[in-house]
């Protein structure tokens, strides 16, 4: 079977069972009238997300449910099937590259371009599977295939079953559309599909508040983003008359790099770089993702870790092209990568819930992808990107598993002691936790050591960019082992009651994380260091594999003074790191469990500034919310005397402004960005509409200023 | 400048009917009075259309105005009807008092 | 004298004959044949008929036209053109007549005003609507736009007993009748600055003159501002949230889209034809009224929590895109703004469907918190929406977004990079409300248990609507052929 | 020389009249003020040689606008209306605003006034009188409009009877 033309049913068949649980889901699976103690929202919230599965009432569910359980995850597995047929035949392939256009999907009009030449907007519904599209698919379909099985068994006893699985399938189809897509204007339809659902799964226990307010959150800051990204499209037609991703490679490819200065290039690839900062959750728009985590969990394993938080780093190695011209872009994309892998991993040194410390740990490790973007090594990105997924998806799986054992408790100072009581879970959190870390042999070393050596090699790279990447590294290995430690050694600290219910997950859970632990080890020996030269070539077969993406003048930057000696030096050293990241953290928090508590007390302003992930919200609030909070009601006040009315319904609504200004005022105390955001956009609101009294002769009397300006600016001019 | 009487003497005075109509519509309370300033409004069209007319010794002009008048009829007469039902509900047909619709 | 009433002239009228026809039909067999009024239901059929006899007029003029390979087809001596561009738009009519038709009836028995008046004045606004596209003559367009006009203003004020309902229709007809006197100012000085009521030679008299002649500049502010309140572009617009919200929601429906519709036609017919020549002079006051529009729309629509209110404004903020493809003025721009209107009706109209849906007894169903746990309820109506609610906001694969596409494109390509810029960010505010709707929907608690007043009318016309989005947006070949077609040429 | 005293009498009369109009208190008033200006206008229509208009301006403006508007007046009439505020509050911003584009509009017409000025009206070769060739005209090139107009004033109709009509 020729899988290759077959790729456009990749993203199909999730789509296919998306559809099916919006069409018949409700009645393969009844919602079952709720109990009373269930509508009862406080009670739901001390229970936490898994609420319902160990105590209290289990609602009972149709049998036709598991219908659910096979049809769901069986599109995944054979989009999964399909991909390895693809990804094999390609392998034979002499040209690296396969195109299904199935139609013209956007036509553009012919039109004349700066340079006199005619451009033509057309955009195809088509799908390109090339090596990197080859590596994005197998970890989409097989992350997201074991994900779902692992949601069979960790939504099993949640309400709206069917329309957990339809969302997620619908993400995969629109994840894997995003990665598929030959050009632009197609890999938008997927990024804005993926920011869709996750929103949608984010907000998926609507009960809880804060879950909806992240959902909000996380749309709102992907779409500052996406407005960059759009313009950066259209940009770069602008530039090459076509969005298709090998023409832009080939119509870039004889330009010469902008060394100049910022250019028109820098900013396309600036404008693109911001798309994938909201996306990817870099600094300054990484504010959503710890947030997100309100979301189940397997959701947060996909979604926020595994794959759509990835598709930043997908686009700009895919845009290698454009990035390789633009030297200045490239400097920013590797220094706010190496910042936020700083940042974040310094924030998740303090954190106490378990899966917010991995939410921190998901932007810092994205920070790390995009320091190897920014240098070039753009196949090294790819593959962090590609362990990563392996190791950060079973880290929040396993965490899940963690929180199905303690009955719903999230809080790492409840916890100890599981070691022996989940013993899987333990091991393949062990396993990650060894890769995250960088423990040669593990996954995550070998991808991470990549990255280290070519922030220091690559001719794009800096001694200060690897210093950065190092010290990260020595913070990652304390802050993972420190949330190993906190959970599966010491006294169990947890209450007698929820004590008594610590089990290990069903097997449907636990084989997800075995297959998972896995590849958490096996991927990283496919791309070993250049200094193990005395391996066989199939494992240096990671970069040779995605070679034919690269234009060539991308590719030169991964082919940096190569000094064995200095690599085998450096490698040591971030071993060297790692082990004592690990070490601090056992002696922390299993030798001396006082101490961490008198080295908070000791450390004076710094811990709870950790504590607080360094105060940015805080500051956020400090800097605009609190002179527009202010500023802006007093500006009302006095507009609202000035024009119009000024009377009575001006008066009412502006007492409704006041309490809601002071309303929001408490909630922001805990917010930043977006509120801002929204709120700007809030302040503008109402005195637009505060224009609209109601009263008629004032809208005639608007109409005719309007045309008193209109006349007077031609009467002037 | 005042004689001989041409063109742009109607159109001048069409102007005026059309600012005191707009002036009309724009301060009065009463309803019925504000349905009346729009007549006033398409009355100085109607001056315009017949001065034109006459001078391009063309019947278009008057025929428009025909239709103008149609037209002024027919809402006049929709209006008055929109305003019975509004008394009938409201019990008042000054126009800053109806202002349940804003923002 | 040349003749009249010729068989060309017959042959160009069919459509409006037809719509005149079954209107007054409608309204004679409303007591004559069915004066029950559990019959009424039954005067939708001859809308229908009615409407497909429009159809088959219009059809056969198509055909006409692509037989003989000809451009256009005038009747009346100039005072009607067909061409593709009132073919595109009179075919949009008849189906947002026919899709708004037949959802009107369980609402308006919720409403207490089932009349068989409401199906005739759809007709007879429809048969304006004819005369709006494809009127040529300034005599022909005023008389099509008054009484597009004049039937809205009965259908807004409807549900006579209700005081939003009679506010907004007075509100309306005031306001509306302040502007066609504006406009019919602006018509006058046409007429004297030409000589002629016919567009073609009002197009040459003002190529004739001399770019800035103030009166030339009178003419077309006077017809600017009435033509952009009746698209209701800001600051004109402010008419527009309240006849919107006090209007029957399916008459909003259609006021939104047909009347909004008809309206572009119209301001198409004026400016790409008389006032080309004077782009120059209107393209910064349409640039004006665009981004102000952009601005007003999107951001009041911000902090909006009756929906009706809420799609009000968003569609001031579309009238301002679609503005912008009429100020960008290449083909690709002038297809644009056929492609949008077309899809910001569909998609409207299926926001709106939604809400006559959510009308039950004893509950209004308009406030954003009456969507609460749609999905939870009633997934395939919350599917719809959600995908309208996307459409309007521009993301892809929907069909709104290939009309943005084509806006965008189009101001890029004639270098207005400015007015791109401000569209593009201004799609990026919007999603925040239409997502306040999402959110309902989707990620709240379910407050209300009643069932939905879904018909069988109602459901078809959602079908229609959603698949035309969704459609529009994956496979658009087609409907971009058709909108190609559309151009004044 | 007559027709331009002529002229002037009718301007006062429509101008005069319109802002007697604009200014009475009593809606009664006002539509007799109205009634003044419209007889203004039929005057003009008359020196315009549009017979024809002025007779449609007496007998459908003033027999029939007027009479229904009277009408209206009669019946929602408030003695409290009477005595109420003649102008909302704002009345002023929307004067200026008026006063303004009206400024404006007086401006751009007196700087265009080139283009209306002529020779003062030519009595052209006329077969029939000024109703005759109107009539040839409106029933041969304008039939279309004319029919329009029908349907129009059919909504009108129908519009005022379902929104004034109780039961329907």
């Amino acid at each position: 079977m020729n899988f290759l033309d077959a790729i456009w049913l990749i993203p199909l068949f999730p789509l296919f069972g998306a559809v099916l649980m919006f069409l018949i889901g409700r009645r393969l699976d009844p919602q079952p009238e709720r109990s009373p103690e269930a509508l009862e929202p406080e009670l739901a919230e001390a229970m936490g997300e898994d609420a319902g599965q160990e105590h209290g009432h289990h609602p009972r569910f149709a049998p036709t449910r598991r219908l659910i359980s096979w049809i769901c995850p069986g599109t995944v597995l054979v989009s999964l099937l399909f991909s390895i047929g693809a990804v094999v035949q390609l392998a034979g392939l002499a040209e690296k590259a396969h195109q299904v256009i199935l139609y013209t999907w956007l036509a553009g009009l012919p039109f004349h371009m700066g340079d006199g030449a005619v451009g033509r907007f057309a955009a195809d519904l088509g799908f390109l599977l090339d090596p990197l599209s080859g590596v994005m698919i197998l970890v989409v379909t097989f992350v997201g295939f074991f994900i779902h099985v692992y949601s069979i068994g960790y939504m099993g006893h949640e309400t709206g079953y069917y329309r957990f699985f339809g969302y997620l399938n619908l993400f995969v189809f629109f994840m894997l559309t995003l990665v598929l897509a030959n050009n632009y204007a197609l890999l938008f339809v997927g990024w804005e599909g993926v920011g869709l659902c996750s929103y949608l799964l984010i907000g998926f226990y609507f009960h809880r508040k804060s879950a909806s307010d992240a959902g909000i959150k996380a749309f709102v800051v992907n779409r500052i983003g996406d407005a960059a990204f759009i313009l950066g499209i259209f940009m770069i037609f602008a530039l090459t008359g076509t969005v298709r991703f090998l023409d832009v490679n080939q119509a870039l490819h004889g330009l010469s790099a902008e060394t100049a200065g910022f250019g028109v290039l820098s900013l396309t690839a600036l404008l693109l770089f911001v798309g994938a900062t909201g996306k990817s959750a870099q600094i300054p728009l990484y504010v959503w993702l710890p947030d997100a985590m309100e979301g189940p969990t397997p959701v947060s394993a996909l979604i926020h870790a595994a794959t759509m938080v990835t598709a930043g780093v997908y686009m700009v190695a895919r845009s290698n092209a454009l990035y390789s011209l633009a030297p200045e872009t490239m400097a920013v994309v590797a220094t706010i990568g190496a910042l936020t892998a700083i940042f974040a991993a310094s924030i998740a040194f303090a954190q106490n819930d378990i899966k917010r410390v991995l939410a921190y740990s998901t932007v810092s490790q994205l920070g790390y992808m995009f320091l190897a973007a920014g240098v070039g090594a753009y196949w090294v990105a790819i593959f962090h990107l590609f362990t990563h997924a392996f190791f950060k998806a079973l880290l929040f799986l396993g965490s899940g598993s963690v929180i199905h054992a303690m009955g719903g408790e999230q809080d790492m100072r409840k916890m100890g002691g599981l070691k022996d009581k989940i013993p899987t879970t333990f091991w393949t959190m062990a396993v990650a936790s060894l890769a995250i870390a960088g423990i040669p042999g593990f996954a995550g070393f070998f991808s991470k050591d990549e990255i280290l050596w070519q922030a220091w090699s690559s001719p794009y790279g800096s001694k200060a960019l690897w210093a950065v990447g190092t010290v990260t590294a020595l913070m990652t290995a304390f802050y993972m082992w420190r949330l190993m430690y906190m959970t599966f050694w010491g006294e169990c600290r947890a209450d007698e009651h929820t004590k008594a219910h610590i089990h290990e997950s069903p097997p449907v859970m636990t084989v997800p994380l075995t297959v998972l632990a896995a590849g958490s080890v096996l991927a990283g020996w496919l791309g070993v260091p250049k200094a193990w030269a005395f391996l066989p070539g199939s494992f240096h077969a990671f970069e040779h594999w995605l070679e034919p993406v690269w234009v060539a003048a991308a590719h030169e930057a991964g082919q940096g003074a190569h000094e064995a000696a200095l690599e085998w030096a450096l490698m040591g050293l971030s071993v060297l790191l790692a082990v004592a990241g690990i070490l601090i953290a056992r002696y922390l928090y299993v030798q001396r469990p006082e101490l961490p508590d008198r080295i908070a007390e000791a450390s004076g302003p710094l811990y709870p500034a950790l504590l607080n992930k360094w105060y940015v919200d805080e500051i956020y609030n400090f800097l605009f919310v609190d002179g527009l909070a202010k500023g802006g009601g007093r500006v009302l006040g006095r507009f609202d005397q000035a024009i119009v009315d000024g009377g009575v319904n001006g008066a009412g609504w502006m007492t409704r402004f006041a309490s809601a200004v002071s309303g929001w005022w408490d909630t922001w105390i805990v917010d930043g960005t977006v509120r801002l955001i929204a709120f700007a956009v809030k302040m503008i609101s109402y005195p637009v509409r505060f224009l609209q009294t109601g009263f008629v002769q004032q809208y005639a009397a608007v109409i005719l200023a309007g045309m008193a300006v209109a006349l007077g600016y031609y009467l002037i001019k | 400048m005042l004689y001989p009487i041409t063109t742009i003497h109607y159109v001048i005075l069409s102007a005026a009917l059309l600012l005191i109509g707009t002036v009309g519509f724009l301060t009065r309370r009463n309803i019925v009075i504000i349905l009346m300033s729009i007549e006033l409004i398409l009355n100085a069209v109607n001056i315009n259309l017949v001065a034109f007319s006459e001078r391009f010794q063309a019947m278009e002009g008057q025929i428009f105005a025909i239709f103008v008048i149609a037209v002024a009829v027919a809402e006049a007469a929709v209006g008055l009807g929109i305003l019975i039902a509004l008394f009938r509900n409201r019990e008042t047909v000054a126009s800053d008092e109806i202002d349940l619709l804003k923002w | 004298m040349s003749q009249y009433y010729t068989s060309t002239d017959h042959f160009v009228l069919i459509p409006a004959l037809m719509l005149a026809l079954f209107g007054c039909a409608v309204l004679l067999f409303d007591f004559l044949i069915f004066p029950h009024p559990k019959q009424r239901k039954w005067l939708i059929v001859f809308l229908i008929i009615g409407e497909i006899f429009t159809g088959a007029g219009l059809w056969r003029q198509q055909s006409f036209l692509s037989s003989y390979g000809l451009n256009e087809l005038t009747a009346f001596n100039g005072t009607l053109t067909i061409d593709g561009f009132a073919l595109f738009f009179n075919w949009l009519f008849v189906l947002l007549s026919v899709l708004v038709a037949i959802v009107s009836y369980r609402y308006l028995e919720i409403e207490n005003e089932h009349h068989g008046e409401y199906y005739g004045l759809i007709l007879l606004a429809q048969c304006g609507m004819f005369f709006m596209a494809t009127g040529t003559d300034l005599i022909t367009l005023f008389l099509g736009l008054e009484l597009t006009a004049l039937s809205f203003y009965v259908m807004v004020g409807f549900l006579r007993t209700q005081k939003r309902s009679n506010e907004a229709a007075m509100k309306y007809l005031l306001l509306g009748a302040f502007s066609s006197g504006l406009l019919v100012y602006g018509f006058s000085l046409f007429y004297g600055l030409s000589g002629s009521t016919k567009i073609v030679d009002v197009a040459d008299a003002l190529a004739a003159r001399e770019p800035g002649d103030p009166l030339v500049v009178l003419a077309m502010a006077a017809v600017a501002v009435g033509v952009l309140f009746k698209v209701s572009a800001a600051p004109f617009h402010m008419w527009a949230p309240d006849a919107y919200e006090g209007a029957p929601t399916t008459i909003t429906a259609f006021l939104a889209t047909g009347s909004k519709a008809a309206s572009f036609a119209f301001l198409m017919r004026i400016f790409l034809g008389p006032l080309e020549s004077a782009r120059p002079t209107w393209e910064p006051l349409l640039i004006g009224a665009a981004v102000l529009s952009l601005f007003i729309g999107n951001i009041a629509a911000v902090t909006q929590t009756n929906v009706k209110r809420l799609l009000a404004y968003s569609s001031i903020s579309h009238a301002g895109y679609i503005l912008l493809g009429l100020i960008a003025g290449n083909e690709t721009g002038l297809i644009g703004v056929a492609v949008y209107v077309a899809v910001y009706a569909f998609m409207t109209l299926g926001a709106f469907l939604v809400l006559v849906a959510l009308r039950r007894r004893d509950l209004i169903g308009e406030d954003i918190e009456d969507l609460a746990g749609l999905m939870e309820s009633s997934p395939g109506y919350a599917v719809l929406m959600l995908i309208f609610m996307l459409s309007l906001a521009g993301i892809p694969p929907t069909a709104g977004f290939i009309g943005k596409y084509y806006i965008l494109l189009a101001l890029i390509q004639t270098g207005h990079y400015t007015l791109a810029v401000i569209a593009a960010v201004f799609v990026a505010v919007a999603i925040y409300y239409y997502f306040r709707i999402v959110r309902a929907m989707f990620v709240s608690e379910r407050k209300e248990t009643a069932p939905l007043a879904s018909t069988f009318g109602i459901k078809v016309a959602l079908a229609v609507s959603g698949v035309l989005t969704l459609g529009i947006g994956i496979y658009p070949d087609p409907f971009l052929r058709m909108a190609g077609f559309s151009l004044i040429r | 020389m007559v027709s331009a005293i002529l002229f002037y009498l009718f301007a006062l009369m429509i101008l005069g009249g319109a802002v007697l109009m604009v200014t009475r208190r009593n809606a009664v008033h006002a539509a007799l003020w109205l009634v003044v200006t419209l007889l203004g206008v039929a005057g003009v229509f008359l020196l315009r040689s549009a017979e024809f208009l002025f007779v449609v301006q007496i007998m459908l403006y003033i027999g029939g606008v007027v009479l229904l508007i009277l009408f209206v007046i009669m019946l929602v009439n408030l003695d409290a209306e009477a005595r109420q505020p003649r102008f909302h509050r704002q009345w002023l911003l929307a004067l200026a605003c008026a006063v303004v584009v009206g400024a404006e509009i007086v401006y751009v017409l007196l700087s265009g006034l080139e283009a209306f000025r002529l020779a003062p009206a030519v009595t052209a070769v006329q077969t029939g009188g000024s109703t005759e060739r109107l009539a040839d005209v409106l029933f041969s090139e304008y039939l279309l409009p004319f029919e329009i107009a029908s349907i129009l004033l059919l909504v009108a109709i129908v519009g005022s009877v379902v929104m004034a009509k109780k039961r329907i």
